[in-house]
């Protein structure tokens, strides 16, 4: 037991140790080179600005968060909506397929002018659809592929019981396609807090942290660009840690873990009937 | 609704399955995996399907579980057509994989086709319970399946498969992901459930012991274009006083035997069958 | 000077030019004519200096580049670059080109908007990048706060208030004034004319600062002779190269466009024109920095905040923020040419503006 | 912007055999494909004709994008804008020509950082799969590094980047962005590298350690050949995240020649020709297809070590 | 380099494998697989485990091979510790899966332990020609894994095990996932090829019949913490002599039901373990 308490006290402990480390040589380098601030601002002279700026920091943390979770609900919503309909159809799957093959890998940020336009310059709707379809793309993929993940031998049992196709979809296909959605959504949830934040370059209302961190870095006032980049980061963190939660409560093997190798949790090691580590296990977390 | 409607179902004067030169031909890959095949269950009867692997044993199932249509020939369950069966849920199915879904507790797993038909919750909790208790694993209930062992799993399975009390079970290699100990402990624990409930079993297998110690007759397959070898009838006596000593007795044995030599005379000389 | 001696030498003289860079503030266009036509014109090289010009763009800070040691000169707005003084930036404004601002504020001539009071509860656009510090600065003066209105972040183009999403547009007399001027109204088919807007002019409204200034670095000017020399070289064909553009602004517009700029032919004449016309006349002679507006400039950055509360800078600009020592003595060396160093004369042309501004 | 998705589960399974890979089965796939396309620019237009000219507006936002030939220029003229001259001047090239030209630019940027990526993508798994230690505290530092908004950044690397000379060397502002460029490419292959990396399975490295192969024959007998399937998907991940990459740096960091550049200064004259702005977001749509096609075709050399995907 | 040096490894005197007192504690988990486990396996001699599943049969073997150490106890293989034998590649082994690598040839496969250990190219080529022949797969050198049945799949990790003619072969549950059929087949081959090598074989296997038609000697284990149960010699004549008629002998019965007895004696009472 101690040695299991101590392994993941490591894996806790070593990010964190890294992170402190690379925190304290930053500060080093900074005092000790006598690095102006100009040039590379000290993470203390980063939180001062932090403190210095909170209320509008906290404000630009608000108005890209909320652009981001409009984008990130939003596409879930019109992912898992089209997935499950080319689950369905082998139409849609077909004229869905390459769309999104090509949204996959084209630079979704340079619609932004151009969604400006379309939306409004004084709306944030333009970048709440760069957010969104960002989303989609991560959300659609997985959903698909967790639609297909049932296994033959479930749906051989649903026809031998002679389900409707509607419970079928209710009882099987989206419990199993459930963790696959939810690793979707936390794959997304960066793409969305950084999507909404680099479309706030490209014009609409200021306020947000993208805008503030451009309008620092225009004038030189790097600590508080820094200091608007920090809040990218935690809001960043914040979508992660929030969606992962989400991912591990819905899935299975994650929710109840093996916890204990005694004899009747084990399975023989002849029987691959285990089939609850069908769930998807994340390199991420 | 219940559960069990003695007028309909319990008296059986009707045959299991009734097949009649059924063939199966899959296009795509052009294979011919059944052809002509002619087999009769009786009602509580206990068949095994033996052959090698590719003989069609598994497809012969899913026809008559009407997971697959027939290419030709026809096929009665219980007096009707395999589609109306199926949706009469006159049979349970198991497979190699237990099958059970992951998110759903082992109770909820075995209550799952009562539950796609409608009986209502208390009924189910009930069912459910005498399950367990059938396949010895009333405390098992709350669990989630991969919190049991292999074995536990494919009780589970056939725990569910009785669960709407059908008269004919089809089995589709049950054990074949277990231990040999296990293994002989499912089979002793089979004769007796099915003892129990009179179902008719068709039970596909690959272990000669196990299809000689479980069967009142073993149809022996032979493979491309699948057809029924022989047929080996049994005389272990009634399922329900069959114990493990039987394993050690000369009868089984020499049924062993018979089931080999029938196995090896429609199998191909060795060498050419790469498999 | 001994530049004509040079360049006598013949084609292998290149090799004793000395490299010079200048990062420019925005991408090639009219604003930069005199610039450029200095190099096209070779007066660069008359000079001994072999320059280049460096674009710019998005959110490219000339200032840094020239503290970095990308390049020698920058030209940068001076309250942007007075941010970055206070920042740690070690630079000096050593010639300031545009005497006035060449920021409007443009709203529909029905919405009201006459004045920067009439600001209170709009829509303001703004490019954003530190050029939003003369409507705070303006909207200051007037006693208004930073959040008494919403600021929107303007693409560069017009779009955003040909299309309402803006009550009241930022727009440089150069360029944004003339791509409003360019467009079609699609209630008359024609093309707007001025009396369809009302615009409100910085350097009357209050708020103005410089603008377009050549930045230095401090210490270079202070201790290397050689950086001080090339300093007047280079401003000595800056000013030949802006009296050109003033002289001849087509031709002007035809070296802009050759050097990339993809403005439309009668849109880059008219930014010529109108770029003439915030350095000339210079009354004090062109890049001769005026205190006064040097002080209200400093005044204004000093009382302006964003709307996230901070201000451009905090405390006066050391003074080593500007001199006209450089500038001096390249008029003094121009004195005997033939050279109208403050623009008496100068005349702006007539440009007719056409759709799209091809 | 694009999502890291296919590493996060198994390479995916080809479609079983006798479903889908007929040559009608092919033709149809092309031709909904076609279809979908099409279907996109008949919808634009449709919804111009018919939507309402200032949009859907509920409340505040504008949920519907308005109509005018400013926001949504006709599809044709899009298409006939980009064989039109760019400007009037005398012996302007036609505007496609010099879009392609300012793509194969940034085609060449984001190849570099591309290849920056996949190096220190690579370096970052082989040393996560070398010590364990190493895995625990560097991942999640990975997985946030990509929470960061690179454009902060971009400043920041260029200024770094000039005050770097190093003997004839000299740092071009085309590195910086190509190394901002490789700041998001990196993650995917590193991602997708180090659970390629650990794919094989506890059997094969008993096997491995029977024959008392040490680490480095292990990792070139097993660890690499296994992570090919693995990692093919994350490098064309990785090379449309290069473009993106490349694309936004070239805005911030204000390089000109490619067709980030290009998108924001047509945006700025967007106002008198709205239909020549789409000039250069169709080629970013084509670079990152063609960044993210190239990838796919080393898939091809490959097949050998796919062959996991078909059969397992 | 030379594949065979007679001089060190044919003239085998020592046992293959002896293990005194083996223990094996896994402190994770606190599970004592192994407890004071005595073996030795003579050269030559094959050796079945046989035991209910989870009673530490692969981690003996594991052991044997070196992939894991003891907690206690000693092991020798051929007279030299269990890592030296593992260096000098005394063994081969052998998984209940193949284990091939999918990217190479059937023959690159075979070769990877010859590839490894430096022999040149044209050694490992002919060698892996004769173990094809072996196998009986001659014509299958150029084909990829997936291009194989399992049994072919598993003839070419036997052909692998044996590449660099160990004097001992480990296997665990090598034909576990392969058809009841085919299975005896391999069996049978396995006894040839045995015979032809004269190497020693520790095989774990879940299958009665199967170690009782193998082996020299069956090797009867008890569960938590895994003890040897009992040792049930065989005598089925010599392998190379042992045919499929075997199979059908009386001697073969009884000593099936020899293992079997030994075998549910150390089993716990049924109900208590619900494996
Ligand atoms: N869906 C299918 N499509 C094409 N061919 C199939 C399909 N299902 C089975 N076959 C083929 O039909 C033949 C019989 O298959 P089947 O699964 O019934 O054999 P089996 O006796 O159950 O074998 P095993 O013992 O390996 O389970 C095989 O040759 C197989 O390749
Ligand atoms: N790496 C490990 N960590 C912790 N416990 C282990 C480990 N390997 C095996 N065990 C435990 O040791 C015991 C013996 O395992 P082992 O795999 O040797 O059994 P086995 O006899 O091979 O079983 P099977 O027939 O199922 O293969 C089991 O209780 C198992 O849980
Ligand atoms: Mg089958
Ligand atoms: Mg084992």
């Amino acid at each position: 037991m101690s040695a299991r308490s101590r392994d993941t006290l490591v894996r806790a402990g070593a990010p964190v140790a890294l992170g402190v480390f690379v925190l304290v040589a930053w500060q080093l380098i900074v005092t000790v080179g006598e690095i102006d601030d100009y040039l590379l601002p000290s993470p203390l002279s980063i939180a001062g600005q932090v403190v210095e700026f909170w209320p509008s920091l906290v404000a630009a943390v608000g108005s890209t968060g909320l652009n981001a979770l409009i984008g990130l609900v939003v596409g879930s919503v019109v992912g898992v909506g089209i997935a499950l309909l080319a689950s369905l159809s082998r139409v849609v799957d077909y004229l869905s397929a390459p769309l999104v093959a090509g949204l996959a890998v084209v630079p979704i940020v340079a619609l932004a002018p151009v969604l400006n336009t379309m939306f409004g310059a004084d709306s944030e709707t333009g970048r709440r659809t760069i957010a969104g379809l960002a989303v989609f793309v991560p959300v659609f993929i997985n959903t698909l592929r967790g639609l297909r993940q049932t296994a033959p031998v479930h749906r051989d049992l649903m026809r031998s019981y002679a389900a409707k196709p509607g419970q079928v979809v209710r009882v099987l296909t989206i419990p199993a396609a459930r963790p696959y959605i939810f690793t979707g959504i936390r794959i997304a949830s960066s793409l969305a807090v950084i999507s909404a934040l680099v479309a706030e370059y490209f014009g609409g209302p200021r306020g947000g942290l993208g805008s503030l961190i451009s309008s620092s870095a225009a004038t030189s006032a790097y600590a508080r660009a820094w200091a608007y980049v920090v809040g990218g980061i935690v809001l960043g963190l914040l979508f992660f840690v929030v969606t992962s939660a989400l991912e591990r409560l819905v899935t299975p093997s994650a929710a109840f873990p093996h916890g204990t190798t005694d004899s009747t949790t084990r399975t023989s090691s002849t029987s691959s009937t285990n089939l609850s580590n069908t769930a998807p296990r994340k390199e991420l977390t | 609704m219940t559960l069990h409607n003695p007028s309909v179902k319990s008296v059986q004067t009707t045959d299991a399955v009734v097949a009649t030169g059924v063939s199966k031909v899959f296009d795509a890959a052009g294979v011919t995996a059944l052809d002509g095949v002619d087999l009769v269950v009786r009602a509580g009867e206990f068949v095994s399907l033996i052959g090698p692997s590719g003989c069609g044993k598994s497809t012969l199932l899913r026809l008559i579980a009407d997971l697959d249509e027939p290419s030709g020939g026809t096929l009665q369950i219980f007096g009707k057509s395999a589609k109306q069966a199926r949706i009469d849920q006159d049979y349970g199915i198991a497979f190699q994989q237990a099958g059970l879904l992951p998110w759903r507790t082992v109770a909820a797993n075995i209550e799952l086709p009562l539950e796609l038909h409608g009986f209502p919750k208390a009924q189910r909790a009930d069912r459910s319970r005498e399950l367990l208790d059938l396949v010895g694993l009333s405390d098992f209930g709350q669990r989630y399946p991969d919190e049991l062992s292999g074995g536990m799993q494919q009780r589970i399975a056939i725990a569910r498969a009785l669960a709407e009390k059908p008269n004919l079970l089809l089995m589709d290699e049950p054990f074949g992901a277990l231990d040999e100990m296990t293994r002989e402990r499912m089979q002793t624990e089979l004769t007796r459930i099915c003892a129990e409930t009179g179902a008719a079993v068709v039970f596909v297998t690959h272990s000669i012991p196990e299809a000689v110690f479980l069967s009142d007759r073993v149809v022996v397959m032979s493979p491309r274009p699948g057809r029924i070898e022989t047929v080996v009838p049994m005389a272990l006596g009634p399922a329900h006083e069959r114990g493990d000593q039987i394993r050690e007795d000369p009868t089984f044995f020499s049924m062993v035997t018979a089931v080999r030599e029938a196995l090896h005379q429609g199998a191909p000389a060795r060498g050419t069958d790469n498999r | 000077s001994t530049s004509g001696d040079d360049s006598g030498g013949g084609d292998g003289g290149s090799d004793d030019l000395t490299p010079v860079s200048l990062q420019l503030q925005w991408l090639p266009q009219g604003q930069f004519a005199g610039y450029y036509a200095a190099l096209d014109q070779g007066f660069f090289e008359e000079e001994g200096l072999d320059v280049e010009i460096i674009p710019s763009g998005g959110d490219i800070v000339p200032q840094d580049a020239l503290v970095a040691g990308d390049v020698d000169y920058a030209i940068a707005w001076v309250p942007k670059a007075l941010g970055s003084i206070e920042a740690g930036a070690n630079i000096t404004d050593i010639a300031q080109i545009f005497q006035r601002s060449g920021t409007l504020q443009v709203a529909w001539a029905d919405s009201g908007i006459e004045t920067v009071a009439d600001f209170e509860g709009k829509r303001i656009g703004s490019w954003g990048f530190g050029n939003e510090w003369e409507i705070f600065a303006a909207m200051a003066a007037e006693g208004l706060d930073s959040t008494s209105v919403e600021i929107i972040t303007q693409d560069f183009n017009m779009n955003a208030f040909l299309e309402g999403d803006i009550d009241a547009a930022q727009a440089m007399t150069y360029n944004e004034y003339a791509q409003l001027l360019e467009s079609t109204d699609p209630d008359t088919g024609e093309l707007y004319q001025p009396e369809d807007f009302s615009v409100i002019d910085y350097n009357e409204a209050g708020g103005a600062m410089l603008q377009d200034a050549i930045w230095a670095d401090t210490e270079r000017l202070e201790s290397d002779e050689e950086y001080q020399e090339t300093t007047v070289a280079f401003l000595k064909a800056v000013i030949k190269g802006w009296a050109y553009a003033a002289s001849d602004p087509e031709a002007a517009a035809d070296i802009t466009i050759n050097e990339g700029s993809g403005w439309g032919l009668t849109h880059e004449l008219w930014m010529v024109n109108e770029t003439n016309k915030l350095i000339w006349p210079s009354d004090n002679g062109i890049g001769i920095i005026d205190e006064e507006a040097w002080n209200s400039t400093v005044e204004g950055a000093l009382s302006a905040t964003n709307e996230s509360g901070a201000s451009l800078i905090t405390e006066e600009p050391p003074s080593t923020a500007y001199t006209n020592e450089w500038i001096q003595m390249a008029h003094d060396e121009l004195e005997g040419d033939d050279i109208d160093l403050t623009g008496a004369d100068f005349e702006p042309i007539e440009v007719e503006l056409t759709e799209g501004g091809e | 912007m694009t999502a890291p998705s296919a590493l996060d589960a198994p390479p995916a399974v080809r479609p079983a055999r006798g479903r889908g890979t007929s040559p009608r089965a092919n033709l149809m796939r092309i031709g909904l494909g076609a279809a979908a396309l099409l279907g996109i620019a008949v919808v634009w237009e449709l919804y111009k004709w018919l939507g309402p000219s200032d949009g859907l507006v509920i409340g505040e936002a504008r949920l519907l994008p308005r109509t005018s030939d400013l926001a949504m220029p006709h599809i044709p003229d899009m298409l006939t804008r980009l064989f039109e001259p760019v400007t009037r001047a005398d012996g302007s090239p036609p505007l496609w020509l010099e879009v392609a030209n300012a793509a194969a630019v940034t085609l060449g940027i984001a190849a570099v950082g591309w290849l920056l990526g996949l190096i220190v993508g690579l370096a970052l798994s082989l040393v996560m799969v070398r010590w364990r230690l190493a895995e625990s505290s560097l991942m999640p530092w990975i997985v946030l590094s990509q929470t960061v908004p690179l454009i902060a950044f971009a400043p920041v690397v260029r200024s770094w980047g000039s005050r770097i000379e190093i003997g004839a060397f000299e740092w071009q502002d085309w590195m910086s962005v190509a190394l901002i460029a490789s700041y998001l490419a990196f993650f995917p292959i590193a991602i997708g590298a180090l659970r390629g990396l650990q794919s094989p399975t506890a059997m094969h490295n008993d096997l491995m350690k029977s024959y008392a192969a040490g680490w480095w024959a292990t990792l070139i007998k097993l660890r690499l050949p296994a992570s090919v399937p693995y990692l093919l998907p994350a490098l064309r991940l990785g090379a449309a995240n290069a473009v993106v990459g490349a694309i936004v740096a070239e805005v911030s960091t204000g390089l000109r020649g490619g067709i980030g550049r290009m998108i924001v200064q047509y945006a700025g004259q967007a106002s008198g020709d709205p239909a020549k702005s789409w000039g250069p977001i169709f080629g970013a749509i084509i670079l990152g297809l063609l960044a993210a096609g190239s990838v796919a075709l080393i898939g091809g050399g490959l097949r050998n070590y796919r062959r996991a995907e078909v059969s397992a």
